[in-house]
């Protein structure tokens, strides 16, 4: 293990980090804590392409600062006022003043325990990881870029499962139903940069899904820019954000898990094993469960920032208030 | 002794320490969710960190997977949650 | 058969929820479907696994340590069936009790993705795919919470998915520091490599801490009662009597197969002793209750309380016959208050359906009115309280037996404070049913909403108690 | 499947099964809930001659169901499970007679037949019981199948009465249940064999086995109602006459005695018990019951009230048999198992006429109802005697082998003053009530006078069964020297407890 000497960039990051989590907690009002927070998730992105994890920092800067962001705004947004800062805890108070201070030693002792542990772990770091695994196994996964081989490959049933989890939350959302997003005024700025601002975002979008295969991209994080795309047709006044209605937006939600559900059990059915691909195909067929993952990611994450489903009668184009 | 590997993992420790104890403390709910996902960033970067194997090899790609993964699961459980709270709101008319 | 039914138990409810989300209209029907063919497959596993043993099947077709294996051994192949059943019930329930289209199109589809990520919890045996299933279960259990939309039930299913999410993290820190001490994620791969050294200790503090957020023991219960109290009858059914349990089960098979090193008698006293508060102070709060409802939710935390007391005295009996006979009866406990838990609440929803509310005080006269009914919440009343011939009888002899042998006389005295609590709990709303009231008016009964909350109390109170001998010997090479 | 492995299981079913279908009956079915009924009570008399006629033949009756490991339901007959099995056999069938035609056209009827045959089920379960471990589940089982009993007319007294009786069963199973938890844990799974098991242990159990022992007498004596755990039994009055005659005479009462007379005998073994001298202190709260239930049986002026603290006393009468060493003594208290069952059970259906057909409650308002209803006083009669212990009815029977057995066990300095100053107080509670009933003068219109129907005093379904069980008693006391009678039985039954 060559001695890792860390450089003045990484003191640099891990201080940002801090700091910027600090301040997001602790910021007087709510809309600032926000914009902390989503300058904290850039500087995740960073940190990540600084560990040579490269899709990670694709992934956390679309969805992580990105979305969660403008889901957090939303939130704000539909708030009437800035007061509502403290609004009534529920129940989730420990006993006031020296409820804090046990709360925060007990944490902190925690800390360290798990701290000595990782600085105890870290050192004895076996070879065996899975690393070396998967490299031996890349070949046989249709795909040259690990992460993605990994992803919709060897643990291609935690990704199933994740976009089941993705499909939950919006499910859940869609039934709490409720107020329609009470936006407003159209961004004066959003409709000009909508021109040529959402073509790029889809162009970009396209462009990761397919070098996902080799470089760093892939179906999440290709969505997540299909989503962006959507976040600005809305606030460029397009009420349900180019999203189809009806019957076609629902096969649309379930198409990513669908596709991965028949081409799981038809493997299955075949005798091979659910979800294993027949070697010479696996990677079109990757290329294909990443297409239609792709559209159900972006469909899923603009319903969840819309909050609901959109009306069906299509709004006049002149940007009116919906 | 620290290098690049540690000292990431320890700062990820500290901000899943910081998250956890905000989420417990902080009263307003949109904080607690903030306070959750700087949680999850924090064991992010402690499993990344141990991923990172020096600036030359290659890193662990299925940390990478996880990671991928959690920050995906860690996105929907926020949409949901501030739809509880819109809808909590919407309610009490606040 | 080469077929892996264990894979269908996944697969089919999640086509099932695809299914009622591409086609509303119709969600009714194939959640009906997908719920029978569930359990079905649920018991065609449990045949397999009597008949081969545990079986294993690779997904992707790669080993585990690289994959992620699907394991079914007896324990999870009796939880699969104990799922499938409730399940099939509640969903007979639900369509009786879920009026306009709109909010059945929103239930079905959660419904049957809370199915999957119950089945895949059980089946799994890799730590991060439990992670993310554990996430699934949260998501869809919170989203279940607050299908009713009044305001007492979005607050508590907003609490409930706060503590899930922080209960999911710090388990997940725990997957990350056991990945980083042994380099697999591969839950029987670890396990052969684990020996008592600090990293190991602390991932069992942290994933058993995470789990019992989520299983809601003793300290960090106070989530549970306004979030099953308040769901609909046929999710709180489910959430009291499956999704809690799921934790268990968790905490189960971390103890018992993945950590044994580490295990020295005192360390079961960990869970020991917040069990026996949980069983104390859940068994009183319930006693105090207003609501049905709130009795019945304060009565899992109650009865979770036993089965963590039951593993506390597990560790501490050295690896024989009496230790497999007091897991069978700590399975043997966990099987039949899932069973009467969830008949208990479909009653408890019937009744809030037929007189506006589940006020305890104004239940006079249910025997009359609704004598199915009265009779269902007595027989579940049988199986909580631990009285013969149900199978919790036999769960709790064995507790009081290995208690006695092992000359611990707070375990003693707590259980025997704990039935007597339950009895008076139960015998309080049974007492207000038999009396008399004011307009002793015709018996009122809907076949499809009583039948299946007489089943799940009946198989509670009666067949696990007397049919359940087959199971025990089976149990015991498990550990 | 031959008879001999099925039988024990086929008597606990005949009335489990007509009962678990009756609860579905639908109010109206009047016929076929009596015929089911009457059914499961006809099957239940044969298939207990038949197994009568094979144990006197020396044949094994045995069902065998493992519940789990070391825990199994066992039924089986022997000489004692046989005697009690009898008993309430015979007397269920003469109850559900009775219940027929007390409860004539109020509600509730299926709920209460159910309960009724489940607390039959589950008293001839526990009389067959051949472990501790099926003895406890049965026991329990009793509770739970009367408590809607007491419970039946709904009304707030019957709740709080309930409540009572509840409390205090509930306690009582707990107790037994620890104590046979903890024998489990020492002894291993223990079943009843004659002459008892417990002898071979070791000695440091002995202490344990010593407070094993009070837990099982704490459980059993709350169903047995020894002094301080009796106060259920003044209280569960409020049900129904048939429930009350039921519960007192045959079922709860005699599981807890028979529970008591199980465990001296066929778990400890009594010289074992004695040399823990264990049975000292049972005899003196048996003593104490029978002088404290007859006292309060004294100042009683409801009839059912006074009828149940004699209870109380007399059914201590079988625990100082049992506590008593010595064969006679064992004789005296395993007979009065019967006799006291078929007498008080006629007192019970006497009293129930009176309130029935008169709505006669209290003693003071008994005058002259010789007259009025000669036959059911005459069947009062009878059994008031036969508690006093005149012969020639059953009750001086058991007085008598009660009296030769402390003289033979030496321990009459304390036994004989007390079954005499308490034939005394039998006389001094019974005695006025039959003075009054047949030589004072009848008042003008009594408090609540149904018209004469038949030819007979009351309805024939009320009239005939008091009577029945009047002539059992009288044939118990007159026969008792036959073949087939209790006496006998309890003989063969002592002979085989001491052959040891």
């Amino acid at each position: 293990m060559n001695t890792l000497s860390w450089s003045f960039l990484d003191i640099l990051l891990v201080i940002a980090l801090v700091l910027l989590a600090g301040a997001a907690l602790r910021a007087r009002s709510l809309r600032q804590s926000i914009i902390l927070f989503i300058a904290f998730g850039l500087v995740t992105a960073l940190v990540w392409a600084r560990l040579r994890a490269p899709d990670v920092a694709l992934a956390e800067a679309a969805i992580g600062a990105g979305l969660t962001g403008a889901l957090l705004l939303t939130a704000l947004r539909n708030r009437p006022s800035e007061e509502s800062r403290l609004v009534s805890n529920n129940g989730m108070r420990w006993g006031g003043r020296w409820g804090n201070v046990a709360i925060t030693v007990s944490v902190s002792l925690v800390a360290l325990g798990i701290g000595w542990a990782v600085l105890y772990g870290m050192n004895d770091t076996q070879s065996g990881r899975l690393a070396g695994q998967v490299g031996s196994a890349l070949e046989l996964s249709g795909v040259s870029n690990p992460v993605t081989a990994v992803l919709l490959n060897f643990r291609a049933y935690d990704t199933l499962l994740e976009l089941a989890v993705l499909l939950a939350a919006l499910l859940g959302i869609l039934s709490l139903g409720g107020g329609r997003a009470t936006h407003c005024t159209v961004d004066p700025i959003a409709t000009s940069l909508r021109g040529w601002l959402v073509p790029l975002l889809i162009l970009t979008a396209g462009y990761q899904l397919w070098v996902g295969a080799h470089a760093p991209g892939g179906a999440f994080q290709a969505g997540a820019l299909l989503a962006a795309a959507g976040v600005v047709q809305h606030l460029a006044g397009r009420a349900h954000a180019g999203l189809p209605v009806g019957a076609v937006l629902r096969v649309l939600m379930v198409s990513g898990i669908g596709i991965f559900m028949t081409m799981g059990l038809w493997t299955f059915l075949g005798g091979r094993g659910f979800l294993a691909y027949p070697q010479r195909w696996a990677g079109e067929l990757i290329l294909l469960i990443e297409l239609f993952a792709t559209l159900a990611i972006a469909v899923t994450l603009i319903l969840c920032y819309l909050g609901s489903e959109p009306e069906r009668r299509r709004i006049t184009p002149a940007g009116s208030k919906p | 002794m620290i290098d690049t590997g540690v000292l990431y993992g320890l700062t990820g420790v500290a901000l899943a320490a910081m998250g956890f104890r905000a989420t417990l403390l902080e009263p307003e709910v949109i904080r607690k969710l903030l306070a959750i996902n700087i949680m999850g960033v924090g064991i992010f970067l402690l499993m990344i960190a141990t991923a990172y194997t020096g600036p030359d090899t290659a890193a662990d790609p299925v940390l990478h997977a996880l990671v991928l993964t959690g920050i995906v699961v860690a996105v929907s459980a926020t949409a949901l949650g501030l739809a509880l709270e819109r809808r909590r709101r919407d309610k009490d008319g606040s | 058969m080469e077929v892996d039914v264990l894979v269908l138990s996944v697969a089919l409810p999640l086509c099932g929820a695809l299914i009622a989300v591409a086609w509303p209209r119709r969600c009714e029907v194939v959640g009906m479907l997908t719920a029978f063919a569930v359990s079905v497959a649920a018991v065609l596993t449990l045949v397999q696994v009597l008949v081969v043993g545990a079986l294993q099947h690779e997904m992707g077709g790669w080993t585990p340590g690289l994959g992620i294996a699907l394991r079914v051994d007896i324990l999870s192949a009796v939880f699969l069936v104990l799922v499938g059943l409730v399940v099939l019930a509640s969903s007979v329930y639900a369509t009786g009790y879920f009026g306009q289209p709109r909010e059945k199109a929103h239930f079905w589809p959660m419904w049957l993705l809370l199915l999957a990520a119950l089945n895949a919890l059980v089946l799994s045996s890799d730590l991060f795919n439990v992670y993310v299933t554990l996430e699934l279960l949260g998501l869809t259990a919170v989203s279940l919470a607050a299908l009713s939309g009044q305001r007492a039930a979005i607050d508590a299913a907003l609490r409930y998915l706060l503590v899930g999410l922080l209960g999911s993290m710090v388990y997940l820190a725990g997957v990350a520091l056991l990945y980083l001490g042994y380099g697999t994620l591969d839950l029987p791969a670890i396990a052969t490599q684990i020996e008592s050294e600090p990293i190991a200790w602390l991932a069992l503090c942290l994933m058993t801490g995470g789990l019992l957020l989520k299983t809601a023991l003793f300290p960090l219960h106070f989530w549970l009662p306004p979030a099953h109290a308040n769901a609909p009858a046929p999710v709180s059914a489910v959430l009291s009597a499956l999704v809690v349990k799921a934790g268990f089960y968790l905490v189960m098979r971390l103890w018992i197969d993945l950590f044994p090193a580490l295990l020295t008698p005192s360390t079961g006293l960990l869970l020991g002793i917040p069990g026996a508060a949980a069983v104390l102070w859940g068994s009183w709060q319930a006693f105090k209750a207003e609501r049905l409802k709130l009795l019945a939710a304060y009565s899992t935390v109650a009865q979770l309380g036993y089965l963590f007391l039951g593993l506390a005295l597990l560790f501490q009996l050295a690896p024989g016959p009496t230790r497999d006979v007091l897991f069978g009866g700590i399975v043997l406990m966990a099987l039949t208050h899932g069973f009467a838990k969830a008949g208990l609440f479909l009653a408890a929803g019937m009744v809030q359906k037929r007189s506006g509310n589940d006020q305890i005080s104004n239940l006079g006269g249910m025997a009359q009115r609704m004598p199915v009914t009265t009779f269902t919440i007595a027989l579940a009343g049988v199986a909580l309280i631990g009285l013969p011939p149900s199978g919790a009888f036999l769960g709790k002899w064995q507790l009081l037996s290995s208690a006695l042998g092992l000359g611990q006389w707070l375990w003693v005295i707590v259980v025997a404070t704990g039935s007597m609590l339950a009895a008076a709990y139960v015998f309080r709303v049974l007492e207000r049913a038999f009396a008399g009231s004011s307009q002793p008016d015709a018996p009122v009964a809907i076949a499809r909403e009583e039948w299946p909350a007489l089943l799940l109390s009946a198989i509670a109170a009666v067949l696990l108690g007397v049919g359940s001998g087959w199971l025990w010997p089976l149990l015991g090479n498990d550990i | 499947m031959n008879l001999s492995s099925t039988l024990p299981g086929l008597i606990v079913a005949s009335s489990l099964l007509p009962g678990l279908v009756i609860f579905f009956l639908r109010e109206g079915s009047q016929f076929t809930r009596t015929l089911l009924n009457l059914g499961g009570a006809f099957a239940k008399l044969v298939l207990v001659g038949i197994m009568i006629w094979g144990v006197f033949h020396e044949k094994v009756y045995a069902t065998r169901w493992t519940l789990a490991p070391g825990l199994e339901l066992a039924l089986h007959a022997d000489a004692l499970s046989v005697l009690f099995v009898t008993l309430s056999t015979i007397l269920w069938f003469v109850t559900t007679l009775y219940a027929i035609g007390y409860l004539e056209h109020s509600p509730k009827r299926s709920r209460f037949f159910g309960f009724f045959s489940l607390c039959v089920s589950a008293t001839v379960g526990l009389a067959l019981a051949a472990n501790l471990f099926t003895f406890v589940i049965f026991y329990e089982l009793l509770t739970l199948a009367t408590y809607p009993l007491v419970a039946h007319r709904g009304n707030t007294e019957a709740i709080r009465g309930a409540r009572i009786y509840l409390v205090y069963t509930l306690g009582g199973g707990l107790a037994l249940l620890l104590g046979a938890v903890w024998l489990h844990a020492v002894a291993g799974p223990v079943t009843f064999v004659e002459g008892g098991v417990l002898s071979r242990l070791p000695e440091q159990t002995y202490s344990q086995l010593k407070w094993i022992f009070v837990l099982l007498v704490l459980g059993l004596g709350v169903k047995a109602a020894l002094v301080p755990l009796h106060g259920w039994l003044p209280q569960a009055m409020v049900a129904p006459a048939p429930v009350s005659a039921l519960l007192h005479a045959v079922a709860v009462v005699k599981a807890g005695a028979f529970g008591i007379v199980r465990v001296v005998y066929d778990v400890y073994g009594v010289e074992f018990a004695a040399d823990l001298n264990l049975l000292l202190p049972l005899g003196v709260m048996a003593a104490v019951t029978i002088i404290y239930g007859s006292i309060k049986a004294l100042s009683q002026d409801n009839l059912k009230k006074r009828l149940a603290y004699s209870t109380v006393s007399q059914v201590s009468y079988i625990a100082l048999g049992t506590a008593t060493l010595g064969p006679i003594a064992t004789i005296g208290g395993v007979v009065h198992l019967v006799h006291q069952g078929v007498m008080k059970i006629t007192l019970f259906f006497a009293a129930g006429n009176y309130a029935e057909t008169l709505g006669v409650h209290k003693v003071s308002e008994m005058n002259g109802i010789g007259r009025r209803m000669p036959g059911t006083t005459l069947a009062f009669t009878v059994g008031a005697l036969g508690m006093i212990g005149i012969p020639p009815v059953a009750g001086y029977v058991t007085k008598w082998y009660l009296g030769l057995g402390a003289l033979e066990a030496g321990a009459a300095a304390w036994v004989l003053p007390v079954l005499i100053i308490s034939s005394l107080l039998n006389a001094a509670y019974f005695l006025p009530v039959l003075y009054r009933a047949w030589f004072l003068e009848a008042p003008v219109d009594w408090p609540n006078e149904h018209p004469r129907t038949g030819w007979f005093e009351t309805t024939g379904a009320l009239f005939w069964p008091p009577v029945a069980t009047a002539v059992l008693a009288l044939a118990a006391g007159l026969f008792a020297a036959a073949p087939y009678s209790p006496l006998e039985w309890a003989e063969l039954i002592a002979e085989r407890e001491y052959l040891r």
